[in-house]
Formats: C-alpha cells, structure tokens, sequence
C-alpha cells in the first residue's frame, strides 16, 4: 500500500545520477525494491541504495519521471510502496559487484572491506559509487577511457580469479547482463544477476516484467546464474509496453 | 485427480480452475507455467484489433483485501499475438482467447483470428469497467450484447463466452441478452477508486479502476446464484476466489468451472494447486464422486 | 477541536463523523452514547409507517473484511419511535431520521413525524439492497426519487438528505434526480451474498444481502468523486470508512462529511474519537485551518 | 466467521435440556458465547458450558430453533460463529453461582471445590447441573417445592454469608437477574451479571441487544453490579425484534 517519506537529504552522485535519504521504518534487504510514484507523472521501479535505518534512493536521470524526482528537495515528500522482490543471498568472504549505469545502486549495500567492484560507464564523470570501495578495490571501465580500463564492462574481468569470490553479483540492463552472462557461463556458480525489465504492477499480476514465465518483480529481480541459464527469454526477447514480443 | 474433471462453456477441463483473463497472460510463457502448475485453462488478456500501451503506472493499487486496476488494456493487437498462444498451448491444456472491441463486427474478426490461433473458446469481454468505448459501456447495453453474441455464434465454431459486469442496476437482462453464449463469465472488476492523501490525489493515473480480489467476492457469488437461479445459465464464476472453500462456494452458487485472478497476487502461484487439493479432500470427506454433483446445490 | 467544525447538509456539525443508519441506532440510548463519544450526529435506523420484525437470524455475515447483512428493515413503526429521539437528543448533539417508504406520500408522513420528533434533518433511504418494494427498488428510478425529494423539499422545512446505491449502472442520472436536496448520501450497502459449504446453503436468511465495511471503500470513493466532480452536488461519504485516513479521502474526494458504520464493530467505539484525533493531526502538520479547505481538493 | 464442529455425543440433562459435545480448536472463557446457526430454522446465542478442549453446548428448548439443535445427533455438524463477548472475571477463593432456566449453562465451567451453587428451576427434573457441585454445596430452589427450597431463586441465599465469597456469578433471564439484584444491591460489590438479551448479529452491530447503550454481546454479556447499578433500562424496558420499546 502506498506510503509516505519526508527527505532528509539529498546527494548529487554524478551529472546525471543523484541520491535521495529519508527515514523508512520498514526491513529492506539488498536487492530489494520500490515503486517509486510521482503524482502526475509515472510510477518506476527503484532499488534502495541504502537498506540501514536511514534508506536511500540512487536515480538516474532517463526520462520524466526521474527527472521530476530530481526537481525534489529535502522536505519533500515521496510516495512509494514495496520493498518488493527478493534480495541477494548475503555471503560471508570476497565478494565481486559489477554494475554498469545506474546498477551500482542497489548493490552499494553490498559494499564491504572485503568487495571488489567492476564499475562501468560511458566516461569517468558517470562512474557511480567506485570510490565506495576500499582503496584499489574498485576496477573502473569506462567507454571513453578517462578513467580505468577502456572499453565495455567485461572488460574489467581480466585479470581476476573469478573461483576467489564467495559470490558474484551483477546489475545493469540485460544486454550487459547477457554480455557477461555469456563470459561467465560454464566458468563459476556463485553469480547472481539482478535483473531488470519494465514494471508495471510490481507485485506479479500484470505480467510485464516477465521472463520465461518468473515475474522479475516478485521471483527477482535476483536471480542465480542458473536460473538465468534456463530462461529462453533472457537476453533474447521481452515484450514492449503493449505486449508485442520484441528482440533486444 | 480424475474427479475434477468438469466441462464447462463447450470445453473440458482436468481441473475446473482457470486463469482469469488479465492476470499473467500477456507472455505465453506466463501461461504455460501456470497451467503446469494446474491451472485447467487459462484466458488471455484481453485482445483487441489495434495495439495499445494501456495507462502509465500507477495500474494498479492494493486497498487491503483486493487490488484496484486501470491498466487500460494494454494489448499488442490481434496480429501480434499468435506465438504468445502458441506458446501457451504446450501446457496441453485449453487457452481461451479473451477479446475486446466496440461492436460486432470487430469482435467477429478478432474471434476469427483467435479461433485460427487454435484456442479452444473466446470471452468476449463485455466488462472492462475503465476504458472509454470498450467494456461496460459495450455489455451495459442488452441490444448490443444480444447482437455481439449471436453474430459469432453464427460465424465460428468454437465456444463464445461472454463475461458481464457486475457494475449494472439489472444483470438478469444483460445476462439474459447474453443467453445464446455457451457461457456466461461473471463477474469482471467493481467500479472503484483509490485516494492519496498526501498526494492529494487519485492514485490510478486513469483515476478510476476496476476492484478485485477479497473484497468483491460476496458480489460474484451474488451474480452468479442470481443468474443461475433465475435464468439457468451456463455460468464460469471469478471474482474473489482465493481458496478452495472460495471456489465451492461459487460452485455450490450455480458456476460450472471458476477462474482465478488477483489471488496469484495474495496468495502465489500455488494458489490453483492448493484449490485443488482442497477440492478433492472434501469430496472425499462428503463422498462426492465429480465435482459437478456439488453446481448450485446452495440455491434454494 | 473548533476547526472540525463542518456545515453538510444544511446543519452544522461540531465533528464531522456521523454515525450511519443501521448501525446502533435503534435504541435511542446506544445513539446517545455514540454522540457522547465523538461522534458529530446520527442518523436512525430507517423508520417505516408500519412496524416491521425484520428477517430471522443469520441476518449479518462476517466476511473477512466487510461485513454482509440483510437485517430486513426492522423498525417499530414511525409513531413508536418518538422516544428514541428524545433520548437520543439528549446528547445535545443532531440527530437525523432515516425513513422508508415505497411512494411520495408515505415518504411525507414519514418526515413530518420526524420533524414533530425534532430531527435536524431526515435522510431518505433510496438504497436498501434487499427488501422488496423499498430502497433500491425505489432509488434506482430516476422519475420516482426527483418526485419524492421535490415533494418533501416543497413541504418541510428541515434538511432533506437523498441515501442513494452503488448498485446502479448510471448513478448519474440518479444523483441528478436527487439534486434538489440537500445532501446526497454515498453509499448503501453493495448486494453481495454468502454461501456455507458445509450447509449447502446461503447463510443470510434472506439469501441476499448488502456488503459494507473496508472492502467497499473503494467503491464509495469513486462514486463520490465522480458525484461530486461531475454534478457538483453537496455529498455526505459513507462505505468502508474506519480510520482518519479513510475519511480523509472521503473529504478528499468531495464530501463535506462522513459516517461511520461497520467500523463500530470492526474497530470498536473508540472509531469516532480516534478519527477526530487524527484529522487534527493531519490539519496540524500541514497547516489546514479548517477541514473543509480539503474538501474535493483530489478532484482533477 | 461461519466455522463447523462435528458433534462427539449427545447427553440429556433435564426433560428439557441437552447437552452437545464437540471439539473446536479456539480458546473460550467461560462466560463467553458463540452464535450458533441451524440452518433453515434461526441462528442464536449459546454459551459454551465447557471451555476445556472438549467444548458443549447446553440447550434448553424454547422454540423451533432449539428443538431443531435436539434433533441432531453424533457426527452431524453444528455450524457457528464466535467466541463472543466479555467472559467472567476469574478469582480466587469461595464463588457463589447462581442460575435459573439454562442459566447454568454459562456457569458450568466455573464449577469448583471452592464454589457453591445455587440453582433454581420449577421442579426437580429440571434443575440443571446441581449434581456437578461438591456434596452439599448445592442450594436448590424449586416452586413445587420437589427438591430443596421452596420458592424463587432469592430464596436460596437466605442462609449465606454473602461476603464469604470472592465472586458471585449469576446468570438466567432478566427478571430474575432485577430480582437478584434488588436483594444483592448494596450489601456486596463483587458480583457479576451474565446479561441476556434477544441478539440478531453478536457482533456489536445491529443494537437489539443494547441496554443503556451498552452492547451485551460485546461489552457483556457479563456485567459488574456496579455497572448494572447505572443501566437505566436494566430490568424495567426492552426493545422487542422490531425495535418497539417494551415493559417487562
Ligand atoms: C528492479 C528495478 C530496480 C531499479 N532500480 C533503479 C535504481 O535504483 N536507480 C535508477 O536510476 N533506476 C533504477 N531502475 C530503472 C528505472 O526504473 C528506470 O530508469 C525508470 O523507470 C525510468 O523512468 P523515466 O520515466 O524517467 O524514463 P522513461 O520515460 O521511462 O524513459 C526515458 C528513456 O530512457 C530509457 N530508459 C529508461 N529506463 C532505462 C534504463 N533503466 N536503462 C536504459 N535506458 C532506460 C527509455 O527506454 C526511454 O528511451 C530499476 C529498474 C528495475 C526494474
Ligand atoms: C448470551 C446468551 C447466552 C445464552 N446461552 C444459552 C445457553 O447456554 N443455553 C440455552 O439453552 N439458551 C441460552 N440462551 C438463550 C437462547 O439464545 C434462547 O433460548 C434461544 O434463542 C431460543 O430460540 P428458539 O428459536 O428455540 O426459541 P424462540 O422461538 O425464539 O422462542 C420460543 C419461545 O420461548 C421464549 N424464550 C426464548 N428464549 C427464552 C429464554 N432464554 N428464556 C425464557 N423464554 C425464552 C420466547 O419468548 C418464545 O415465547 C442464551 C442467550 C444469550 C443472549
Ligand atoms: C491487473 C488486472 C487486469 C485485468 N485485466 C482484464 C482484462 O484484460 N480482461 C478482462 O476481461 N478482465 C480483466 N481483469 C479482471 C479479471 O479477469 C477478473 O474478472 C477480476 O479480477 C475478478 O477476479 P479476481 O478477484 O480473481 O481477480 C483484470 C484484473 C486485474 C486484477
Ligand atoms: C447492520 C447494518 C444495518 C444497516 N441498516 C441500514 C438502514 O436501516 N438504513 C440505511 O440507510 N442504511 C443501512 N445500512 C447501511 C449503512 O448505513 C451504510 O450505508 C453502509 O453500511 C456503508 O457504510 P459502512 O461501510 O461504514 O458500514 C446498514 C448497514 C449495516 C451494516
Ligand atoms: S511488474 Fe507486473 S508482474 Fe511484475
Ligand atoms: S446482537 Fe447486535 S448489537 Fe448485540
């Protein structure tokens, strides 16, 4: 049912991405997430960037709504019901996130001493939350190379021992997804994909965010590396918001 | 579980639960894996001739004991949905293609292209209760729900469902309008609407939605044993059905088969092999042999 | 609590929560314990020319989130009822008469009496779902509700309030028909019914009844808003009502005040006096100096 | 909510009082009441006169509802609703309880070493429950004069110490609770009234079991004298099933 938060703050993460902290008397784990309404514009999906007392929403800038979510200012109020989905399976030891675009969000809970990040973006100023990490133990990629390694997100795959991580976990949109899917199969099983598609209801009745038959939103968005392999859909197809199957 | 065998509207189903239209079965493989987890049937969103995105976000509201809707149909239009039923189909199991348009002659088409798409029956939906031009404002009108049915009954060869709205000052003439169905479908979703007071605001952005789940099941029940009492119709019951005790009472009121929607929200995915389950123990406790001995045994 | 304070229907309110007809308001000493509790009026149980026993038990049905109930209208008869009033009124708080009747006439009878008793206002009960020849029977023809609320508006001085039903396909036409008192009231009880599987039988001795309490809070609202949105019509909200934030949306939907029924038995006495607390809670923090300010502000 | 029970056995008590036992998993007070429903016929309130796992209902056949709860037998099912209403303060020490009709019923599961009883009924054959009290601690009352006193039930408490007792229960119809509490009034405070009005709902609704605005089956059906005390309506008018102001 909808809910009320007051903002206490809000952080400006990089030119298009900025974060929103308010107080949420609710459990939220990581990976976890909210729909997020902005009256008179949309309702989205938004992971939880902060699943402490204090919770926080990390939003990049795509489209309307996340740009009217920009216009709100500490005071504000902001609509949003959930958590919803399943999170992560926490682990104990190394672990590695990978996140491209605004995935970095709801792993930055994830973050520890004993965390690597592979953190991907376009140019160094879209870098999210890499200087979250302990010292050196952020691998930046970046399109541009201005900071990192250049080039694409597996790239940043290189020169690790994948076998070292207790677990893996991987967020972004599924054609990065698929891309590192596709380097990881068959290699480790201690991968979890977080995965993304359109929302509508967010609670598993409407179907829009299915993938092979699992409601992203109730199933997920976490899924193992196995689960994922299984899902004919993934990578491959999705339907659009009128429901006509499209390929990615 | 061969004693919950029914048939019901011109088909016959191994288990008499069905996936209400509307309710994952917009993806095939949506579909297919409800009814392998023992669903009997499953219908389609509903189809119309053009595609549309439906509303934005929010659709959909939780009021507590039921879910208020407005997706706004959303459809990616008949001709693009064959391989969704395609799909569906390799459960082995009846799909039934729901459809909506705003006079007969569309809903002939899109029954036509249905009917090649290899479902085993359509429901015409006379019920949407928030799109304008489609829905109520279509099955509120007995003349044309009279005209809607028998123009496909005489055109196609597959079993016409028509599914009525509950939103209506007199059911027995629409139902009566609807008569020469193989099945009447009631109900579809309760007039409704929620209110933000923060935002103050309507929450749905179509402002008024559809109620389903809990809370309207004493209604469905109401329809169908009025319906079935007076009119004696063919009657598949939906509306608030959650449980097995749930789905007796809509049989017990006059349904021959039953359709489940919101509870795969409230209750999971497990909901129609629970209802099953269920089902048999008490034929088996009051020593029912088919399912069928139990339709409309409450109306009195 | 001076900003509670409401003008609705023609009487001025010093809360705006009402106590709804039907609920613990045929003995006039239970009305007068409400008042006493919070409440800003209350309405009577609907009150006929004849007395009436009402039907046999099962007459209510728990229903998870609502309450069905298919009391029959029982009533002593308008000219034994005089002493409830009295005692009613001694709360120094308004009390409303709701009369039944199935004509014009009748309705008159009804309303001079009460106004004799001293009732700040009479409320026409145009909408009781289940008993023949009254309520909805009555409320659902538009000719018959503008004949009964222009006789009565033509020929008593007290406030005259229209009790109308959800379930009517247009309720437009109806609320226009009505448009002449001074108030219409939102909304009666939606017909449902319960089935026992264990009795093979409807529980409520009159088969059908009417639903109230949560589960059609929704249905309510959407019919306020779209009342108050499209006519423009003074509105008193009612169905499902049971926190402050219900209210508020009833407010925020249109309506100038609200009653309050099955929530005295889902949430208990203290309703009234909890949602008075709550609003002002409500208008503190966010600085609404009378209630009112609110009212319809969701409207778009 | 409607629930089922099946029943165990069937016991007759007097010529006009049986007794149905049956096990329903719900905790019950003694004092407490359910609804009990005969299809066909009406639904009324019943106390439970045993509340331990094994639960029973004791029925005194008045009308076409309680001769039809007579006709059921071993394994039929009883429908009903509840448990209803406030039960008995429960002390420690010497009770007094006290019932006429069925009104022992309700009082059945108070029944102790410590409690004495007084039990009124026309004749011998139909005092009820009598013999489940301690030897001796058992006052009967009957105007035949058949068994023990003769006269009405303020009869019985001619030799008692009313202050001896920690609590005195009593329960029976309304005339004879007024007559009780006349004679009780002013002599001792702890003494509670189990209420008996007609119910339609038992849930606090539809008021025909209002007295002075408090619902019986809600707030009582067990009372105070204290509380009794202040019910201008107790023992004097009644509303009748059409809402109609009646004397008693
Ligand atoms: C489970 C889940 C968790 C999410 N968590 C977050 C989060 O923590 N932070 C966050 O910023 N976003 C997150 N998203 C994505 C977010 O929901 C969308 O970015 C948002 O819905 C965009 O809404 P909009 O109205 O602003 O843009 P729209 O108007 O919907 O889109 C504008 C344009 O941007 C494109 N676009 C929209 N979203 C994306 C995207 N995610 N990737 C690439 N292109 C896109 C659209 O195709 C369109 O062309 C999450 C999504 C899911 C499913
Ligand atoms: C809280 C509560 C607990 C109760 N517990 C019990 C119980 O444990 N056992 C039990 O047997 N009864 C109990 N009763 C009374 C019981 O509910 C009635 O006896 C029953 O409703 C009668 O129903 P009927 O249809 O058989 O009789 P009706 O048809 O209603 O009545 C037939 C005739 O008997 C008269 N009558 C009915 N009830 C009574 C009564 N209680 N005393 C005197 N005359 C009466 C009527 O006025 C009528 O003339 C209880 C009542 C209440 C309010
Ligand atoms: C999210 C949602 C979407 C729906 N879409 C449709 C639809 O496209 N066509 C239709 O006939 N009914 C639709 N319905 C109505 C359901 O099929 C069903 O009649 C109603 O929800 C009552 O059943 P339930 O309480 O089991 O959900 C929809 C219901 C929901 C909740
Ligand atoms: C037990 C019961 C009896 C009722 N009796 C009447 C009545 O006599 N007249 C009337 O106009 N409405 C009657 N109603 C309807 C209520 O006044 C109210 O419109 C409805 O219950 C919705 O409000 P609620 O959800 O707050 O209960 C009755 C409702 C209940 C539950
Ligand atoms: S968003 Fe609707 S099913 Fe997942
Ligand atoms: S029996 Fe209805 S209020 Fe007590």
């Amino acid at each position: 049912m909808m809910q009320h938060v007051k903002i206490l703050r809000k952080e400006i993460e990089t030119p298009t991405v900025f974060s929103l902290y308010f107080h949420w008397d609710v459990k939220v784990e990581p990976g976890q997430f909210v729909m997020v309404w902005v009256p008179g514009y949309s309702e989205v999906p938004m992971s939880l960037s902060s699943t402490g007392k204090e919770k926080c929403l990390t939003v990049k800038m795509y489209g309307d709504t996340t740009k009217a979510l920009n216009s709100l200012k500490e005071g504000d109020i902001i609509q949003l019901r959930g958590p919803y989905g399943k999170p992560f399976t926490r682990v104990k030891g190394k672990t590695l996130l990978v996140g491209g675009g605004s995935g970095m969000a709801s792993m930055r809970p994830l973050i520890n001493e004993e965390s690597t990040g592979i953190v991907a973006a376009r140019g160094q100023d879209e870098l999210l939350f890499a200087d979250d990490f302990s010292k050196g133990n952020a691998i930046c990629v970046t399109e541009d190379g201005s900071r990192g390694i250049k080039g694409i997100i597996t790239a940043g795959f290189e020169n690790l021992d994948l076998k070292s991580f207790s677990m893996i976990y991987i967020c972004g949109p599924e054609r990065m997804l698929y891309a590192v899917f596709k380097m990881l199969h068959g290699k480790t099983e201690n991968v979890e994909f977080s995965l993304e598609r359109s929302m509508k209801c967010g609670i598993g009745l409407c179907d829009s965010c299915s993938v092979d038959g699992f409601q992203i939103c109730k199933e997920g968005p976490t899924f193992s590396i196995s689960e994922v392999e299984k899902m004919g859909e993934f990578g491959k197809t999705r339907l659009d918001r009128s429901g006509k199957r499209v390929f990615f | 579980m061969s004693h919950l065998n029914v048939k019901a509207g011109g088909i016959s189903l191994k288990e008499p639960g069905i996936l209400a239209s509307g309710i994952l079965d917009e993806n095939g493989y949506s579909m297919k894996r409800i009814l392998l987890e023992g669903a009997g049937a499953a219908v389609t969103k509903s189809i119309g001739i053009d595609g549309r995105d439906g509303y934005n976000p929010p659709v959909v509201v939780e009021t507590g004991s039921g879910i208020l809707n407005a997706m706004g149909l959303p459809n990616p239009g008949i001709d693009n949905f064959s391989e969704e039923i395609t799909l569906a189909m390799k459960a082995g199991k009846p799909v039934i293609g729901s459809i909506f348009a705003s006079n007969a002659n569309d809903f002939l088409k899109l029954a036509e292209k249905m009917s090649d798409y290899g479902v085993a029956a359509v429901e015409l939906n006379l019920s949407c209760p928030h799109v304008k031009g489609f829905g109520t404002e279509v099955g509120s009108d007995p003349a044309l729900v009279k005209e809607i049915v028998s123009t496909l009954k005489g055109s196609i060869s597959i079993p016409v469902w028509a599914k009525l709205s509950p939103n209506v000052t007199d059911i027995l003439s629409i139902a009566n309008a609807a008569s020469d169905s193989d099945a009447v479908v009631l109900i579809n979703t309760v007039r409704g609407m929620a209110i933000d007071i923060y935002a103050r605001s309507p929450i749905l952005t179509n402002r008024y939605g559809g109620l389903s789940g809990s809370s309207i099941k004493p209604v469905g029940l109401r329809l169908v044993y009025e319906v079935r009492k007076e009119l004696g119709l063919e009657i598949i019951g939906v509306g608030g059905i959650s449980t097995w005790q749930d789905a007796l009472e809509y049989i017990m009121a006059g349904s021959s088969a039953f359709q489940v929607g919101t509870a795969l929200w409230s209750n999971g995915r497990k909901v129609f092999s629970e209802i099953n389950q269920g089902l048999e123990s008490y034929m088996k406790e009051f020593g029912v042999g088919n399912l069928m001995e139990l339709r409309g045994v409450a109306i009195r």
